[in-house]
């Protein structure tokens, strides 16, 4: 069989549902942090998919920008856990539920 | 570029003037940071916030220099119609420049008293704001997403600044991960609109949905749900609406403002030229959608301000009903929607930034308990009165610009023919009234006349609060003005 | 609004925009006297006031008699991309509002005394007069929506700032229940606006609207019942009228009585101004519901007001009652029944204006409104008891004075369109005999407890205070002609309004059968 | 001579005026010389009205002027004036309301001596004398209306005039909220009326077609119940016996003179619109009262209750003569039931007053000798409201007598219920004279009673007077001697005259005296020579007046009350409750979805992705189109 | 045929990695589970002609951001193994269920919906065949989104910032004396 673009599309679509079931099942904040990753990651296999199916170089351009703002993304969060868990070592997304009601 | 030109390669037309304005904002950004690395003391919160203040004017200077070009030689795009000239950019552009002032203002006095650094915390404030416009006047999705990180980023860290409160670093990671989360799904709207209209340039999106009839829409609508997803997040409307209590409540009074006033305005800038402009033509698909969340965030937003004791806490909820009433608009899909929502936003960011001036300045070590507004009646009467001036515009009560902005919104969606949205608007505008009144209660109505403690109180502060109030009142009482440069400001696509 | 009124058409002074702004301004410079001269804020507070007063009066004085359309208008473009003005005007419904709102104001401000914080105190009462000034006076939809809605601040805290022990919760209460009603009218009047725009161009402008009568039958019908909730809660009309009672009771004396006497009237008066004039045939289809709600507010306002145990409460039943009446009369349609119910809102300003003052004095005196710790102030205090009995008796509605006048006219008016509406209301006129004559011998009568023998008699200031409400009493009551042949021309404009737009005819009343020949021959209309 | 008239109001008008102002500063006795000086002018001017309307020719129509004061409540085709209208009816009234009047304020003076209040009592009797010729003069209505309650609320004030006693504050409430009731008819009878008719002045109603059978028979029962309350007819009558708790001029000139008595004259003076049916069912009514109160006059112990049920009973008759269709014979005993009444209440107040506030008849007795002139003129009363002739009473009586036998439908029925009222009357005030003035001493030595000043003997000595001539006014004997019938003749729109033969007339007037008679030697042989045993003459039943005042109070304060009091709570509970019901419920709303601000931050993802979700799926399948 | 051989193998193993990544108890297996996925897209993007890209992919991040994350999780000591049945959260489980669930059922369904080809929109930045892959990104990149390339610069000079304010430790003045302290 050939595969079509409808493939790669499932398969980064996949690949963001399982980016968002890991963020709502795990309480590790690095790990929360790779399954936006993976949503992302998900996100560019439909660009460079659209790109090819349309012939176009703007999905596979877009994809850059998205690598840069993975990688700010990245650099700021785990910034902030650094700043975090130096105060609270061990300290899960869970535990960081002062704020509520 | 020369190089470039040797290869037959030819870049894009810019136009300078037009990013002129950003560009300000971020050589002021890098000039602090020179300043910080480079001076041999610390620097000074006086410096900062002057040239933060300084670029905000300048730029704004520029920003109504626009005005009137487009005013004359009507809207444009520049930079392979990447970024739109329009009423509604140069709107928005001056709506952000004044909350970065205000907020620049406001942070001065804070900033010293928490021992923050200044430099960075302008330098990023600066850098947000960019990101801001960038997000108002972005005329293709890719950019627009990129003024949205930058403007978030920004945040996140200014939240995490406050390095001795718990409290601000939850609320900073907790803004992080669900934003990014929310981001994500943003992009994956992008991608799914590149791949059903082919390409990201808003222009290209509309010239091509009037054009084309879908086969089956099913992509388009999947995309259109998800950009709504993001953006919906970032004005805090119900149901993703639920990280902004906590993170308002954590954040640093100043950032509070920022987010409420001006994250919010760009979220819904973004909302309305994607929706408003680029999806014009299939507005009978979006905007039932939209007026369904409204009518969610207004019920949400009113029904839990009511049940809260934290004062920030209450306004973070009685912003989400704004939210939704800024929605209202939208879903009214009309050019007099989106001029009602232009007018709500501009209204709206200044009376909640003279609002979290006042809480900034009341704030204490445990949290902001409505108790301790008790009697701020007779103890400080000015400050009182301007604050309840502030709440009662908030509540939508005659002879403030809240009231015009409501009127407007109710408008916009009679003329839509959905009464019941606007019926329901108006209820929960009572039902928020409740929260508001019960501030005001607190200050005025006081059983033991115990004097209490002036709150530490700076006068840029006082600048900002007699600022907020007097355009508040005045634009109650004669708002004709900014109705007309709401008219003028609605976007427009033009592409070259 | 200020550089609107410099751009007034010059012919004539805009005395009505002067009414309004001269209370403004009264506020602003009370707002800037100095804090270390307490004693100043009434006086000049008062000035302003009676300012304002004089000119409701050179208003009554220049009103020309027969006419039956709006006078004194004044028209600026306020909003113009909204299609809003600022136009007001004023015709014989209105113009005795006006007066009493411009009499009451400074009268209270002279009697009462706030005991602290009188700077606030005066400025909010004198906005609280600018505000309803407004509302009688606005022709324009959106400006009558600004002042109705505004209003509600001053009241709100003059009641939280001054009121008694339980005013946290009344005031809210107050402000909640008025703003909740006039939400859905805000909604009514874009409607109206905007549906009866057609290929015109939108306005606000209520003669034009009136004229238009663009909306469907149901879409009126809506609309109205949009405004008539508004207005029925600030009536208040039983059953949404239980903010009432709470509100009277916790305002400090001033808020009562412009509470009463003041802006009670916006709901009757919005019905009239609104309902009848801009929604006719909807009108006359709500009609039965209304004048039956009105009726059985008479009775029930009549029931309760006789079992309270607090005397402020009592009197707020009674208003209860008296504004039933004027829903009855209003809804009536006949000339005698609305002139009826527009002089009996005169006269209710007068006598409950009156009688909340009388219990703040006996408030101030005992430091209690609880009657049965009262007894036998007639003896301490005759001449306090003689005035209270008078305006008692106003209330009660006794011939010759103005309670009867009123409650008569809207009675015999609405005999004819709603006979047995009337047969019940009439009874009102017994229970009211009832519940005022049973407190008034409770409180007055009897053998004065140790405390009530020292209670003071009235003082010479608050008998001059009271002095213009029985005077006002006594001249409606014998001679309330001036009053009658001004509200005429518009009542009967506004009937034949009704008549045009909707399938209602008004009964051809007391057709004189002879003519007699000791005087003129009787006028048809 | 009749265009003064409007002085007649006037004059008492001032009076309450001048007393209001400077009362305190006359103090006693001047401000009740000044009251009675307005009072006895006011009688004058009357006079000097009465002898100007009698130049006039009153088969012409020319005894009816009308003078309008100012428009009072101008409204569209509503026309009321302020206006009077003097006419036969309203003059004769207005003469013996100032005579009788001018003489009690005279009374008054002696009467209310030391009274702490004393110049606020005249100035209530003045406003009453003024109340009371508005109500007489009116040449309309609602005038008429203003007059009637203005009478009503003066004698509100007058009864509760020693309002620290408990007893006479209800008392006076308990008179206005009765009156009340009438008055809710008066009203009602004046809107239909004016719809009907289109006019509410008496010459224009007395000039219109009639009204349809059953809009008529509305009015007047309408007009009756005014009547009714106003004079104290069943079943409105209760308020009259507590009345007397008023210094006793008070019981004298507003609750037997006068006051009472102005029911009656409205339904003459609205006599053409008066049906068949109405005029029987009021000839029953007060034919009943009659009865019904000179049943309860026969076990009263205090000496004024007696007189206030007997008025009772005399108004009762007054109306059976009104259900006759014999209006002159009405206003006949209007007049001399003012004189003996009057006369009688005031010799009462003068026997208390010589025996010190003592009103139980059975601490009196063999007063004659201690006062004489009190005595002598209670016994003309006596015999005048017994009807012995040639007193006044009898003349009057037989009368009405005569009529309620011609009386078409039941007339004997009615006639019988008289005769033995009349008997029933003559009874008690013979038992009453004889405990007061005859028998053995019963008082104890230190009361030592004396006769009472001159300013209080004099009006005594008048009235008597009039007691005894006052018949001669309207004598049946010759046809000419009918003074009051011919005078009153042109405001009948159908006048009565007697169907029956001069010997059943001398019949009926026999048997009536006999009856009389019967009823004096009865209590004679009782009460004086104890020839019968008295115990049983007091049945309890009657003493409490059939406990039929007992029987409304139980239901006013018990099922009354309770149910104002449950509607009270109702308001409180329910409707209130139902607001703030409201408001908590949004609370409860908002704590149901509080929960959903749990601060982990992974539940909120939930709502990112979940709406995110439905959004999508509601999109993609255009669920809401 | 061989395409879809490779789409296949690429696919298992991008799934793999992505369901170790959310189900591994030890955050140092998540990373490499997560290097794994990403190995697998930039399979997929040379499947697609995209080799620039997937030469990026790799280095930028295999070779940088999971470098980092793996660093930080070294640094705080974070490695323990995290028990998924500790989850204080019972109704989260749920609602990741109803997520995923659902939005498989929606996958399948717009599988079943969408006919082929999924897109009928058309070039506009210029096509993208074949072996100038390279000249073509970067005349995009340089002209059509020359902006939003510059735009990078900022959120990149952003996000240095942040990282420089986040890691630097509070001025010891504060931090030993109002530590949880301050308003805000």
């Amino acid at each position: 069989m050939e595969i079509t673009t409808g493939w790669y599309l499932v398969l980064g679509a996949l690949l963001f549902v399982i980016g968002g079931t890991g963020l709502l099942i795990r309480r590790n904040p690095l790990v929360m942090l790779m399954c936006v990753e993976l949503m992302l990651n998900g996100v560019n296999l439909s660009f460079v998919a659209f790109a090819r199916q349309l012939d176009d170089i703007g999905g596979q351009t877009v994809v850059f920008f998205v690598l840069v703002v993975a990688a700010a993304e990245v650099v700021v969060g785990l910034g902030l856990l650094v700043a975090i868990l130096r105060r609270q070592p061990g300290a899960t997304a869970d535990d960081l539920s002062a704020l509520r009601g | 570029m020369g190089a470039l030109q040797i290869l037959g390669f030819v870049g894009p037309s810019v136009n300078w003037w037009a990013l002129l304005p950003q560009i300000i904002l971020l050589g002021a950004a890098l000039l602090i940071l020179l300043a910080s690395a480079l001076a041999p003391q610390r620097t000074s919160t006086a410096f900062t916030t002057i040239t933060t203040l300084c670029s905000a004017i300048t730029s704004s200077i520029v920003a109504i220099g626009l005005w009137n070009d487009v005013k004359t030689g009507g809207p444009s795009s520049s930079i392979a119609s990447a970024f739109g000239i329009d009423g509604f950019s140069i709107f928005f552009t001056l709506l952000i420049l004044i909350g970065l002032a205000a907020t620049a203002l406001l942070s001065h006095g804070y900033l010293d008293r928490e021992g923050i650094d200044p430099p960075e915390f302008h330098a990023l404030l600066l850098c947000s704001a960019a990101g801001a416009i960038v997000m108002a006047s972005a005329n293709d999705l890719i950019v627009m997403f990129l003024g949205l990180e930058a403007l978030s980023i920004g945040i996140y860290v200014m939240i995490a600044m406050h390095h001795r409160r718990s409290e601000a670093r939850e609320s900073a990671i907790k803004y992080f991960v669900l934003g990014a989360f929310s981001s994500a799904f943003l992009l994956y709207g992008i991608a799914l609109t590149y791949g059903a209209t082919g390409s990201t340039n808003l222009v290209h999106i509309r010239n091509y949905l009037d054009a084309v009839v879908f086969r089956d829409q099913h992509l388009l609508m999947a995309a259109m749900a998800l950009l709504l997803v993001g953006l919906s997040f970032k004005v805090a409307a119900a149901p993703f609406h639920f990280w902004a209590p906590d993170v308002y409540q954590g954040a640093p009074s100043p950032v509070t403002g920022w987010m409420a006033s001006i994250a919010k305005a760009a979220g819904f800038a973004a909302l309305l030229r994607i929706f408003f402009a680029a999806f014009a033509s299939h507005d009978v698909d979006w905007a039932p959608i939209v007026g369904v969340l409204a009518l969610i965030t207004l019920v949400v937003g009113a029904v839990m301000a009511i049940l809260q004791t934290d004062v920030k806490r209450m306004l973070a909820f009685s912003s989400v009903s704004h939210a939704g009433y800024v929605l209202v608009a939208v879903h009214a899909a009309s050019a007099e929607g989106t001029s009602a929502a232009l007018f709500y936003l501009f209204t709206y960011t200044l009376m909640v930034l003279g609002t979290f001036a006042v809480v900034g300045a009341m704030g204490t070590d445990d949290g902001h308990p409505l108790s301790r507004y008790a009697g701020l009646g007779h103890s400080r009467p000015i400050l009182a009165i301007g604050f309840t001036v502030l709440l009662l515009a908030q509540a939508g009560i005659p002879t403030t610009s809240g009231f015009i902005a409501k009127f407007q919104v109710i408008a916009a969606a009679v003329n839509n023919e959905s009464y019941f949205v606007a019926g329901v608007a108006m209820v929960t505008a009572v039902i928020g009234a409740f929260m508001y009144l019960r501030i005001v209660m607190a200050m005025y109505v006081t059983d033991e006349e115990k004097e209490r403690t002036s709150p530490t109180w700076h006068w840029t502060t006082s600048v900002v609060v007699i600022a907020a109030v007097s355009f508040t009142i005045l634009i109650g009482v004669v708002p004709q003005l900014l109705i007309e440069f709401a008219e003028d400001a609605v976007p427009i696509l033009i592409r070259g | 609004m200020i550089q609107l009124v410099a751009a007034q058409t010059a012919s004539s002074f805009p005395v009505l925009n002067a009414l309004i702004i001269v209370p403004i301004a009264g506020a602003l410079v009370v707002v800037l006297l100095p804090n270390s001269r307490p004693e100043l804020m009434r006086p000049v507070g008062a000035i302003f006031a009676s300012i304002a007063a004089a000119l409701s009066l050179y208003v009554m004085a220049q009103f020309s008699i027969h006419e039956a359309g709006f006078q004194f208008q004044s028209i600026q473009s306020w909003i113009p991309s909204l299609g809003i003005n600022w136009h007001v005007g004023v015709d014989g419904i209105s113009l005795w509002l006006v007066v009493l709102t411009g009499l009451i104001t400074p009268i209270v401000l002279i009697a009462v005394d706030p005991h602290h914080d009188p700077k606030p105190y005066t400025a909010w009462l004198l906005l609280l007069q600018a505000g309803s000034f407004g509302a009688f006076l606005a022709l324009d939809l959106f400006l009558f929506f600004v002042m109705f809605e505004i209003v509600l601040v001053p009241m709100y805290m003059l009641i939280g700032g001054w009121g008694y022990d339980d005013r946290r919760y009344a005031a809210t209460k107050f402000f909640l229940y008025t703003m909740a009603g006039s939400a859905l009218m805000l909604v009514a009047i874009v409607s109206v606006a905007t549906l009866s725009a057609g290929n015109q161009d939108i306005t606000f402008n209520v003669v034009e609207l009136a004229q238009r009568q663009a909306l469907s039958t149901n879409t009126a019908r809506l609309c109205f019942l949009a405004f008539a909730l508004a207005f029925v809660i600030k009536v208040p009309i039983v059953p949404v009228h239980t903010w009432l009672p709470d509100a009277h009771t916790q305002a400090p004396t001033a808020g009562s009585v412009v509470l009463a006497a003041v802006m009670l009237k916006l709901g009757t008066y919005g019905l009239l101004r609104f309902g009848l004039y801009l929604f006719p045939e909807a009108s006359v289809w709500a009609a039965p519901t209304l004048a039956t709600l009105g009726v059985i507010g008479v009775v029930y306002g009549a029931i309760v007001a006789t079992m309270q145990k607090d005397l402020k409460r009592l009197v707020a039943y009674s208003s209860v009652a008296h504004m039933g009446f004027i829903v009855l009369g209003i809804f009536a349609f006949t000339t005698q029944s609305l002139e009826g119910g527009v002089l009996q809102m005169i006269n209710h300003g007068l006598s409950t204006g009156a009688l909340f003052l009388m219990v703040g004095m006996l408030y101030e005196r005992r430091k209690t409104r609880a009657i049965e710790e009262l007894s036998g102030i007639q003896s301490a205090a005759p001449v306090f008891a003689g005035f209270f009995t008078v305006v008692m008796l106003s209330s009660i509605g006794v011939p010759g004075l103005n309670g009867f006048v009123g409650e008569f006219l809207v009675l015999i008016g609405s005999y004819e369109t709603r006979r047995w509406w009337t047969v019940i209301a009439a009874t009102g006129v017994i229970l009211a005999a009832l519940y005022l004559l049973w407190a008034y011998q409770r409180v007055f009568h009897g053998e004065p407890t140790p405390d009530d023998e020292q209670t003071p008699d009235l003082t010479l200031k608050e008998g001059l205070v009271l002095a213009p409400f029985i005077a006002g009493i006594v001249f409606l009551g014998l001679y309330p002609k001036p009053l009658l042949e001004r509200i005429e021309p518009a009542v009967d404009d506004l009937i034949s309004h009704l008549e045009q737009h909707s399938d209602y005819v008004q009964p051809d009343l007391g057709a004189p059968v002879v003519v007699d020949e000791n005087h003129g021959s009787e006028d048809d209309h | 001579m009749v265009e003064l008239v409007w002085l007649v109001p006037t004059l008492p008008l001032l009076g309450f005026c001048l007393l209001l102002v400077a009362g305190r500063v006359f103090g006693e006795p001047r401000a009740g010389w000044i009251a009675t000086a307005a009072a006895a002018t006011s009688f004058v001017v009357t006079l000097v009205v009465f002898v100007g309307l009698l130049g006039k020719d009153g088969h012409a129509g020319e005894r009816s002027y009308e003078f309008i004061l100012f428009d009072w409540l101008p409204a569209g085709s509503l026309k009321v004036e302020a206006g009077f209208l003097v006419d036969p009816l309203s003059i004769t009234m207005a003469l013996f309301v100032t005579g009788v009047g001018a003489l009690i304020h005279l009374y008054s003076i002696g009467y209310m001596h030391g009274d702490p209040k004393y110049s606020k009592f005249f100035l209530y009797l003045n406003l009453f004398l003024f109340s009371m010729l508005m109500l007489v003069f009116g040449n309309n209505l609602v005038v008429t209306f203003l007059g009637w309650e203005g009478v009503g609320a003066c004698s509100y004030f007058l009864i509760s005039f020693w309002h620290q006693k408990e007893s006479a504050a209800t008392a006076g409430k308990k008179a206005f909220v009765t009156n009340r009731v009438g008055d809710w008819g008066f009203m009602i009878a004046t809107f239909a009326i004016w719809s009907a008719l289109g006019t509410v002045t008496y010459t224009e109603i007395a000039n219109s077609p009639a009204m349809s059978a059953a809009t008529g028979t509305a009015v007047s029962l309408l007009l009756f119940v005014a009547a009714a309350g106003k004079s104290a007819q069943l079943p409105l009558y209760v308020w009259l016996p507590d009345a007397m708790e008023g210094p006793t001029p008070v019981s004298a000139m507003v609750h037997a003179a006068t006051m009472v008595t102005s029911g009656v004259y409205l339904l003459v003076r609205m006599n053409n619109v008066l049906t068949e049916d109405a005029l029987l069912i009021i000839a029953v009514i007060g034919a009943a009262t009659a009865l019904f109160a000179a049943l309860c006059a026969v076990a009263q112990h205090d000496i004024k209750k007696v007189l206030a049920y007997s008025t009772i009973s005399q108004l009762g008759y007054m109306f059976l003569a009104i259900g006759s269709g014999a209006y002159v014979a009405a206003i006949f005993h209007v007049i001399t039931h003012a004189f003996f009444k009057a006369l009688l209440f005031l010799g009462s107040g003068s026997v208390i007053h010589g025996m010190h506030d003592e009103q139980d008849m059975r601490k009196m007795g063999a007063l004659r000798a201690a006062m004489p002139i009190t005595a002598a003129t209670f016994i003309v009363g006596w015999l005048a409201i017994a009807g012995v002739p040639p007193f006044s009473g009898f003349w009057s009586k037989d009368e009405i007598l005569l009529a309620a036998w011609e009386q078409k439908n039941i007339g004997p029925l009615l006639w019988a219920v008289g005769l033995i009222t009349a008997f029933l009357t003559a009874y008690y005030m013979s038992r009453q004279v004889i405990l007061v003035f005859f028998g053995e001493q019963r008082w104890e030595e230190d009361v030592n009673p004396h006769e009472s000043t001159w300013t209080m003997t004099t009006p005594l000595c008048v009235l008597a007077g009039a007691a005894i001539v006052g018949g001669a006014i309207n004598l049946p004997l010759v046809k000419d001697w009918l003074i009051l019938e011919h005078f009153l003749e042109p405001i009948f729109h159908h006048p009565h005259h007697f169907s029956s033969g001069t010997t059943t007339k001398i019949v009926l007037a026999i048997v009536s005296v006999a009856a009389g008679l019967v009823g004096i030697s009865i209590a004679t042989l009782s009460w004086l020579m104890r020839r019968i045993p008295t115990e049983s003459l007091e049945p309890e039943l009657l003493e409490n007046a059939m406990y039929v005042d007992a029987t409304y109070a139980r239901v006013v304060g018990g099922v009354g009350t309770t149910g104002f009091q449950k509607t009270a709570d109702f308001d409180a509970e329910i409707v209130d409750g139902t607001i703030n019901g409201v408001g908590r419920l949004v609370m409860k709303l908002g704590q149901l979805i509080q929960p959903t601000q749990s601060g982990y931050m992974r539940n909120y993802a939930v709502g990112v992705a979940v709406g995110a979700l439905a959004i999508v799926v509601v999109l993609a399948w255009g669920l809401l189109l | 045929m061989v395409d879809t051989l490779v789409f296949i193998i690429a696919a298992a193993i991008c799934l793999t990695g992505a369901l170790g990544v959310i189900l591994a108890r030890n955050p140092v297996h998540s990373a490499l589970m997560l290097v794994m996925t990403l190995f697998g897209i930039a399979v997929q993007f040379v499947a697609q002609e995209a080799h620039f890209l997937a030469a990026v992919q790799v280095i930028v991040y295999a070779g940088a951001i999971v470098v980092l994350f793996l660093f930080v999780i070294m640094l705080l000591g974070v490695d323990r193994a995290q028990n998924l049945e500790l989850s204080i959260l019972p109704i989260q489980r749920w609602a990741a269920l109803v997520f995923a669930g659902g939005s498989l059922l929606l996958l399948g369904a717009l599988i079943v919906v969408v006919n082929e080809p999924v897109t009928g929109a058309e070039a506009v930045g210029g096509t993208a065949s074949g072996d100038e892959n390279v000249r073509l990104l970067a005349r995009s990149l340089f002209s059509d989104h020359v902006y939003a390339f510059e735009l990078t610069s900022l959120l990149l000079v952003i996000a240095v910032i942040g990282a420089v304010v986040l890691a630097r430790k509070p001025k010891a003045t504060q931090s030993a004396a109002v530590e949880e302290q301050g308003d805000n």
